[in-house]
């Protein structure tokens, strides 16, 4: 950094190396693993050499698990909901930036408090809501006692029905109530000059020709940020589809990795588990090795 | 750079702002302003920071609502109206591309809003990046750009629209010195051919001089003087005014008249005056005169340093408890921390009230002291 | 009509479960079930519960053994022998039927997937040892244990000590309560009583052995898995679910000989019936006359004998009523290992019952067993001593029921 | 931003903009937030059919457990653990990364990649590894038999689920705090090393004091996220176990709603949680969040 | 501002760098660099941006490493020495300070580390604070400070340690114009009291001219002139410090040489002079001479444009196809578009090789044309 002092830089050096190591030493685990046969493991552990059973084992988990239609459905979700994200985002933190509207600190306070209460700290109520995306309007419809006066004109009660459990739907739209996204684009508008604003009313745009034309193609990296951001939380997340889906087929990759593990009954296939580690974790992980760039400064922004 | 050529004209309009007032909360930045910029005129706004330039621009602009008052560019009344329906095009400091779009697209992108068609889109924007030298450029996106290229995009967008009123806020204050220089010589020869009312605020003397065919200097709000840049400079309305311009500025001394001479503080007699009463006496630094002669007139002073810059030099002498800063020509020199004789010529001589800083015009006879 | 079944269950079984829906589809054309994995016994009910709430649950669910009172008392579904008044109820074997039935004696859900525990050796290395034959009581499987320790053994006998091995069917097959109220048959006010039993005291011991290093927890040994321990030949003999013997048969092929017999008493008790394990189907609430015929049809389909015995040939589950074990008697293959728990199983769930032995029906179960793993744990980690781990786990479970007895105000049990 | 001249004075638009995240973070975030509240003041059935208003029934039956003590104990002790950890172990590599040195590109590689690997996939990997028969520890058991079993022993079961959380929890804290470390401008390094202060000295005197914004917001996040974000790890590596050990108050609350049907319980704790996490970021921001905002 | 007390006076040292070479991956910045900065001296570094300028500052103060080379600051040879071995202070650009510390503590932050006990600490703070009129800001945050304030804070710092070496990097180019004249006048001052040996890197003229003892110009990582500022404005060593010093720079005008006459490409005689071939001829703008007398040598141009500074104005002329830019000293004024005569006076003419740009001393008699 500043002088070269060479004790620092070995010490440095080593820290990384550790760091790394600390990184890359389960991976690697997980690959050695993933190369030899269950009998392998079972007699002889945990070994630090390659085996030739990696192409068995993940010709396995094409053949013998749900876990290649289940990633088609990880990338379902994860696109899915990165892509909603994104949208719902962009437009609600251009709404709370770009207009004169009284209400804009409150609800972007509403929005941005989402991020203090995860999902998993909520999942038991919101299980219930999913389960009858209708039920808070049903709820409201008997408190205020507009149900009989239904009641009495229909014939029955107003008692809509609408389960998204099980759904690809239900699986995306929890993540979508997430404040993350609009704090991260209100970052970076706030970021652009206010010049840009002023020109662009003076070559006469308005308010959607301003959006569409201007912010919209100066917002592609923040975009791309958001959207690997959302894409790995879409994709690794698990307690959520553990509990929202039901089938298999609906189920993501991660959901289905676990299932893997058998209840008790014998010491867990490591090498399948591992083969499936890692064919799950790829999609992730390369996007991260190419699109690095663009994930740390989603991490940064969102801090700042 | 001179790629300047003679293509768009428009029709200019005069704008006259009559009783406009503007407040950000409690925060009155214009209390009250009554101005017109004649129609085709340059004029340069100029003032300290925060003195309300930008908010000026920007209420005639329509990005900025008024308080009150009226602003009517040409004949319409146009305050209430949205910026597009103004007439009035604006290049801002920082130009604001859009950096996402090529040069000619944010040329064109006004057009385009305004559902001007492909072709005559087209053959618009070529005509204005001939004019600017562009014509190269159209490809490229304004990150490909030099700094004066970006400026010179900046001004196309915004006369391609061929506005009757061409503002400019601080254009040029991000440009190195030697473009900075360039693009304030094209400025003005633009300024000549496409013949737009332009207002222009800057921080920068030399541009204010050299661009301005009337400058406005504003002083929280209000106008300290409005008029062309030689009375500006040699018939400063106010000490506000006389130490704005000028570099260094012009020296101001405290000088009290007794009906005959004005006497510096340490009691000297500095000038002939027929007035009474406490002043301020100001001379420009290019004007107080070295006397190697020995007039009785001549004040003794003492200098305190000098600072050479090869074309010339600047003294700064001690005379009465005040620096008298001094431009020597080349040539003269002076050794430091040593006595000088100073003159005062009278026609070169501004006085101002003590208190309110005015200029009393004619107090040393004539009522101008304009150079030929 | 169209149907949704429910289950939980992964692995071999949930393979077995798809191949009865699948025959099923294939051997009508009246009704289609859709058979809904859900991955565990756990996740299902929590699922049917809210789906039940928001009035889409399915027509058939399936529910394991400790969770019959939450069902019974749960309003949410029609006991099978209403829906269904014409079956020979009475052909279940009473083993099965008790867990199930009202103390009044109506059965509420279909025993479907029904286990029970019985005791496997590794026959040749008792031999090696100079064990000739199959231990019958704790006492023996004890000597039997010291032989083989002495003989070099590190791991005589293995035990997990999961409640429903080491405790609940422990607790049944010596006769003795769990809770008062005949272990809540007779109501919600029910108290925990296991903590002065025989039961506290058995579980003493194996901590006591363990120590002297004649049981190993599962968790002791190299593989960390009961069955694994067991199967790799490491130890010599533990206590199991019938489901697991063709687990064993087929690890033990060619190497060792697998002896399988009734879960070990003390010496000096009379023994009495295993509890059924695994889970049963319930017909769920809230749909029309169609489907529930079609769910009747599904109940009525895998009762058939074949499908029950292709059904435990391929799961190693105990098929539970006496037309099937005639079927196999007839079969000719009575004798072959794929009924080899069959058997066995259903002699154990038929010895004499008490009032004691027909179940468990205690609110929120599965959550006390959670609490009673845990109290035990510790004890064997040494944090505390096992009577005390009882103890705490009664407390603790109390505080349960009472929990549950008043969630369940004003409801009278079935 | 509240300028007029840079916003367009649109009423309805902007409802029209934000309505769909808004009606999105109403139903699936306020909504089951208020049902958890509601729920934690009644005794629900699980299968509806009753509902019983009972006050602060739920809250007294829980304060009174002391399982819910123990777990929330233990939910503050790896938010004290594992949270400090996972801070601290990016910050040293953090600060290491920062210099110019061969290994620092690789490592902002590397270092965030576990972003990319679920928890139940670093669950699964540490539970292998970590495995006292086969794992890398399998021989540390064969020198000390029974020294080692994550399975048996609570403290062990700890360190491989800090392990594990710390590894998961690496990307995040290191972009962000390298983050900040590059944003100190290099001339105050080069100004530090003038005045005499060595690397050493400089970490303490300059970077760290400077990097306190992006320390506090990754602990803030650390704190409330360490509280939720250990589930996948402990239904993968430890099942709450051994005898509870790593029974935090989440995996409490998915036992207790998921495998007793104790609805208004679980709700009860989950209420409670909320709050306790509101408070903790409530606190953090009193106690850090004014000290440490100084312009550069 | 004139809160400078004598106070601290140090022992300077001089900077003797030898063959020093430096090198970013195959970017040669400095190729050989031989210099004397002398004890006590105030060697002010000037050249265009990427010259090299702070990479040689960094070298000195042990920043960044030495390709090759000796420095050796007065006896000692420290390019290997750590930073805070070598007895030198920095000032930086940003000034640099720690934003976490306050006045006081940024000042004793070397001190505090050099292990100097707390009462001494606070007694030579104190010191510097007075000699720097900050005694009042002590306790703030630089955060809390003006930027004239924060530049003095960072000298404090760096003079604390009593310094041999002195070294600036662009110290004052954050400041507006007013402060920068303050500061600077205050840094010459400071300079003369404290005495040590100071290297100052600008970017700005009036900085170099008023503040050097010796201009030191680069140009790519090498000496173009090393000289005093007379010397460096009125006796360029080549076309490139020729233009680099002045404003408006020298106008360069591409003459030849028949061995009696130079002359313009037109053909016109420009000055007499017994050199054969192709040269560059400058002459500074103020140096031009409008000829109003119609003498015969005098040159006929067009005036392109006029820019009135007020004290005095700018005439831009063609002349051979080249622009000649004339200062025309306050008063004389020549309408626009017009035709002048221009006479170029001998004395004032510097010619430069066609080819090297290097000064061809000699060329018209005398062989420094100094001013007295
Ligand atoms: N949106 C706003 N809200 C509140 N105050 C404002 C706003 N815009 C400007 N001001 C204040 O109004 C005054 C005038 O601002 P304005 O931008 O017009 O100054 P200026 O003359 O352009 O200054 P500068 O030369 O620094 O650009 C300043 O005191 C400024 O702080
Ligand atoms: N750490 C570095 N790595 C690579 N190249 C560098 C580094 N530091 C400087 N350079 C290059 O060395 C050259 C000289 O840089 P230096 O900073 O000394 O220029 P300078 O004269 O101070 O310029 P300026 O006036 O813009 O500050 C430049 O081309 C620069 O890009
Ligand atoms: O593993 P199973 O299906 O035999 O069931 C065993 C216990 O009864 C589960 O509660
Ligand atoms: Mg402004
Ligand atoms: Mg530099």
């Amino acid at each position: 950094m500043v002088e070269n002092a060479r004790s620092a830089n070995i010490v440095a050096n080593l820290v990384l190396l550790a760091g790394i190591a600390y990184i890359l030493v389960p991976l690697y685990l997980a690959l050695t693993t993933a190369s030899h046969s269950y009998p392998f493991m079972l007699q002889n552990g945990l070994v630090w050499s390659f085996g030739d059973q990696f192409l068995v084992n993940v010709t396995r988990i094409f053949t013998e698990t749900s876990i290649p239609v289940q990633m088609a459905n990880s990338l379902v979700v994860a696109v899915g909901s990165a892509a909603a994200t994104c949208v719902l985002s962009f437009l609600s933190a251009y709404a709370v930036v770009y207009f004169r509207i009284r209400w804009a600190g409150p609800v972007f306070a509403l929005i941005l408090a989402t991020v203090m209460l995860p999902l998993d700290v909520r999942f038991i109520t919101t299980y219930q809501v999913a389960s009858n995306v209708f039920s808070p309007l049903n709820a409201v419809l008997d408190a205020t006692g507009l149900n009989e006066l239904i009641a009495d004109v229909f014939g029955a009660p107003g008692a809509l029905q609408w389960s998204i459990l099980d759904t690809r739907f239900g699986l995306i739209v929890p993540i979508l109530a997430h404040g993350m996204g609009t704090f991260l684009f209100r970052q970076f508008f706030m970021t652009l000059p206010k010049d840009l604003f002023k020109a662009a009313r003076m070559d006469g745009a308005g308010p959607i020709r301003f959006m569409v034309d201007i912010l919209l193609p100066l917002s592609r990296t923040t975009f791309a940020s958001l959207f690997i951001l959302i894409f790995l939380t879409g994709w690794t997340q698990y307690l959520w589809p553990l509990v929202a889906t039901s089938t298999p087929d609906m189920q993501t990759a991660i959901v289905g990795l676990a299932k893997l593990v058998p209840e008790e009954t014998a010491v867990p296939d490591y090498p399948l588990l591992m083969a499936g580690a890692i064919l799950v974790s790829t999609v992730p992980v390369l996007m991260i090795a190419f699109m690095q760039r663009y994930l740390t400064r989603g991490l940064v922004l969102s801090e700042k | 750079m001179n790629a300047i050529n003679p293509a768009i004209h428009v029709a200019a309009a005069s704008i006259r702002l009559g009783g406009v007032t503007k407040s950000y909360g409690r925060l009155t930045v214009i209390p009250r302003l009554d101005v017109e910029f004649r129609a085709g005129e340059f004029t340069v706004v100029l003032g300290p920071s925060g003195c309300g330039k930008s908010t000026l621009m920007q209420m005639i602009a329509g990005l900025e609502r008024v308080g009150g008052g009226r602003i009517v560019i040409g004949e319409r009344e146009v305050q209430d109206l949205e910026p597009k329906e103004r007439g009035c095009a604006m290049v801002f400091q920082n130009y604001a591309l859009y950096p996402h779009m090529t040069v000619f697209d944010n040329i064109a992108y006004s057009l385009r809003i305004a559902g001007v068609t492909k072709g005559e889109r087209r053959t618009r924007v070529e005509l204005v990046a001939r004019m600017l030298g562009l014509t190269d450029y159209l490809g490229r996106k304004p990150s490909q750009l030099s700094g004066g290229q970006r400026q010179r995009v900046a001004i196309g967008r915004a006369i391609v629209r061929e506005p009757a009123v061409l503002l400019f806020d601080e254009p040029l204050s991000n440009l190195d010195a030697q473009l900075r220089h360039d693009t304030r010589v094209e400025l003005a020869e633009l300024h000549r051919r496409i013949g737009a009312t332009t207002v222009f605020v800057t921080h920068d003397q030399v541009e204010a001089m050299t661009l301005a065919d009337r400058i406005l200097i504003l002083n929280k709000g209000e106008i300290e003087q409005y008029d062309t840049p030689k009375a500006i400079y040699h018939n400063p309305a106010s000490v506000f005014v006389a130490k704005f311009i000028g570099s260094p500025p012009m020296n101001i001394l405290a000088v009290s008249g007794d009906g005959s001479v004005l006497r510096l503080s340490d009691g000297r007699a500095i000038a002939k005056c027929g007035l009474k009463g406490d002043f301020q006496l100001g001379i420009r630094p290019e004007d107080v005169a070295v006397d190697h002669t020995g007039a009785a007139s001549a004040l003794k002073a003492h200098v305190r340093y000098r600072e050479d810059l090869g074309s010339h030099s600047i003294l700064a002498a001690d005379l009465a408890g005040a620096t008298v800063r001094i431009i020597t020509p080349f040539g003269s020199e002076a050794p430091e921390r040593s006595e000088l004789l100073l003159s005062f010529p009278l026609q070169r001589l501004h006085l101002f009230d003590a208190m309110t800083g005015k200029a009393i015009p004619g107090a040393f006879g004539a009522a101008t002291k304009d150079q030929k | 009509a169209n149907i949704d079944f429910w289950y939980g269950n992964t692995g071999a079984v949930e393979t077995a479960i798809k191949a009865q829906c699948d025959a099923f589809n294939a051997a009508q054309s009246e009704h289609k079930i859709t058979c809904i994995g859900q991955g565990s016994y756990e996740i299902l009910m929590q699922k049917a519960i809210a789906s039940y709430r928001a009035k889409n649950a399915p027509v058939l669910l399936q529910v394991l053994d400790a969770g019959t009172l939450d069902m019974m008392l749960s309003d949410a579904v029609v006991p099978v022998q209403d829906e269904l008044p014409d079956v020979k109820w009475g052909s279940y074997i009473a083993g099965a039927r008790a867990y199930y039935e009202t103390s009044k004696g109506k059965l509420f859900a279909q025993p479907y997937n029904a286990s029970t525990l019985l005791f496997y050796t590794n026959k040749t290395e008792l031999e090696k040892a100079g064990i000739a034959k199959t231990p019958e009581t704790w006492e023996d499987v004890i000597d039997a244990a010291r032989k083989l320790k002495a003989a070099g053994s590190t791991c005589p006998f293995v035990t997990n000590g999961e409640p429903w091995i080491v405790f609940e069917q422990f607790s049944a097959r010596h006769g003795l309560p769990i809770a008062s109220k005949h272990n809540g048959y007779d109501g919600l006010d029910a108290e925990y009583v296991f903590n002065t039993t025989l039961a506290a005291k058995h579980m003493v011991n194996l901590a006591e052995w363990r120590s002297e290093g004649l049981v190993r927890l599962a968790a002791d040994t190299k593989s960390g898995n009961l069955n694994t321990a067991f199967t790799s030949g490491e130890c010599a003999m533990l206590e199991s679910s019938s489901g697991s013997y063709t687990t064993y048969t087929k690890a033990f092929e060619g190497k060792y000989e697998l002896s399988v017999g009734m879960a070990p008493m003390y010496k000096g008790h009379e023994r009495h019936n295993t509890f059924v394990g695994g889970a049963s189907l319930y017909i769920m609430k809230g749909h029309g006359k169609e489907e529930v015929e079609g769910a009747k049809a599904f109940l009525d389909f895998v009762r058939r004998p074949e499908q029950q015995m292709s059904f435990a040939a391929a799961t190693g589950y105990v098929p539970v009523t006496n037309d099937v074990l005639d079927a196999i008697g007839k079969s000719g293959e009575s004798n072959s290992p794929k009924y080899a728990t069959a058997a066995i199983g259903i002699v154990s769930m038929s010895e004499p019952a008490t009032p004691d032995t027909r179940g468990i029906r205690l609110g929120a179960y599965i959550q006390f067993r959670q609490i009673w793993t845990e109290e035990t744990q510790k004890a064997f980690a040494g944090q505390q001593t096992m009577q005390v781990a009882f103890d705490n786990a009664k407390k603790r479970g109390d505080e349960l029921l009472r929990r549950f007895q008043q969630t369940y105000k004003g409801v009278a049990l079935p | 931003m509240s300028s007029e001249s840079s916003v367009f004075s649109n009423r309805w638009l902007p409802a029209l903009l934000v309505a769909p995240l808004v009606l999105l973070v109403m139903l699936f975030f306020y909504v089951p937030i208020f049902q958890a509240f509601y729920w934690s003041f009644f005794l629900e059935r699980p299968f509806g059919g009753g509902s019983e208003f009972v006050g602060w029934d739920n809250f007294l039956r829980v304060f009174a457990d002391p399982e819910f003590w123990k777990a929330s104990w233990r939910t503050l002790i790896f938010m004290a653990i594992g949270s400090s950890l996972s801070v601290l172990v990016p910050l040293i590599l953090a600060i290491a990364a920062d210099r110019k040195i061969r290994l620092s590109l690789p490592a902002r590689n590397v270092l965030v990649w576990p972003k990319g690997i679920a928890g139940v996939s670093i669950g699964l990997v540490f539970s292998f590894i970590f495995n006292p028969f086969v794992g890398v520890l399998a021989p540390l058991n064969s020198l000390v038999p029974g020294i080692w079993n994550p399975n048996f022993d609570g403290f062990d079961a700890w360190v491989a689920l800090i392990a594990a959380h710390v590894w998961g929890g690496i990307p995040f804290n290191f972009v962000v705090l390298l983050a900040g470390l590059r944003a100190v401008p290099h001339t105050i390094y080069q100004a530090a090393a003038m005045d005499g202060a060595g690397p050493w000295r400089r970490i303490f005197d300059v970077q760290l004091p400077l990097i306190m914004p992006q320390l506090f917001v990754t602990l803030l996040l650390e704190f409330t996220e360490s509280v939720t974000s250990a589930f996948s790890l402990i239904d993968t590596i430890t099942k709450g176990g051994p005898g509870g050990a790593t029974t935090l108050l989440v995996y409490k609350i998915f036992q207790d709603g998921f495998s007793s049907y104790d609805l208004s319980g679980a709700s009860t704790q989950t209420a409670i949680l909320m709050v306790f996490v509101l408070a903790i970021a409530t606190a953090q921001f009193a106690l850090l969040g004014r000290r440490i905002s100084y312009e550069r």
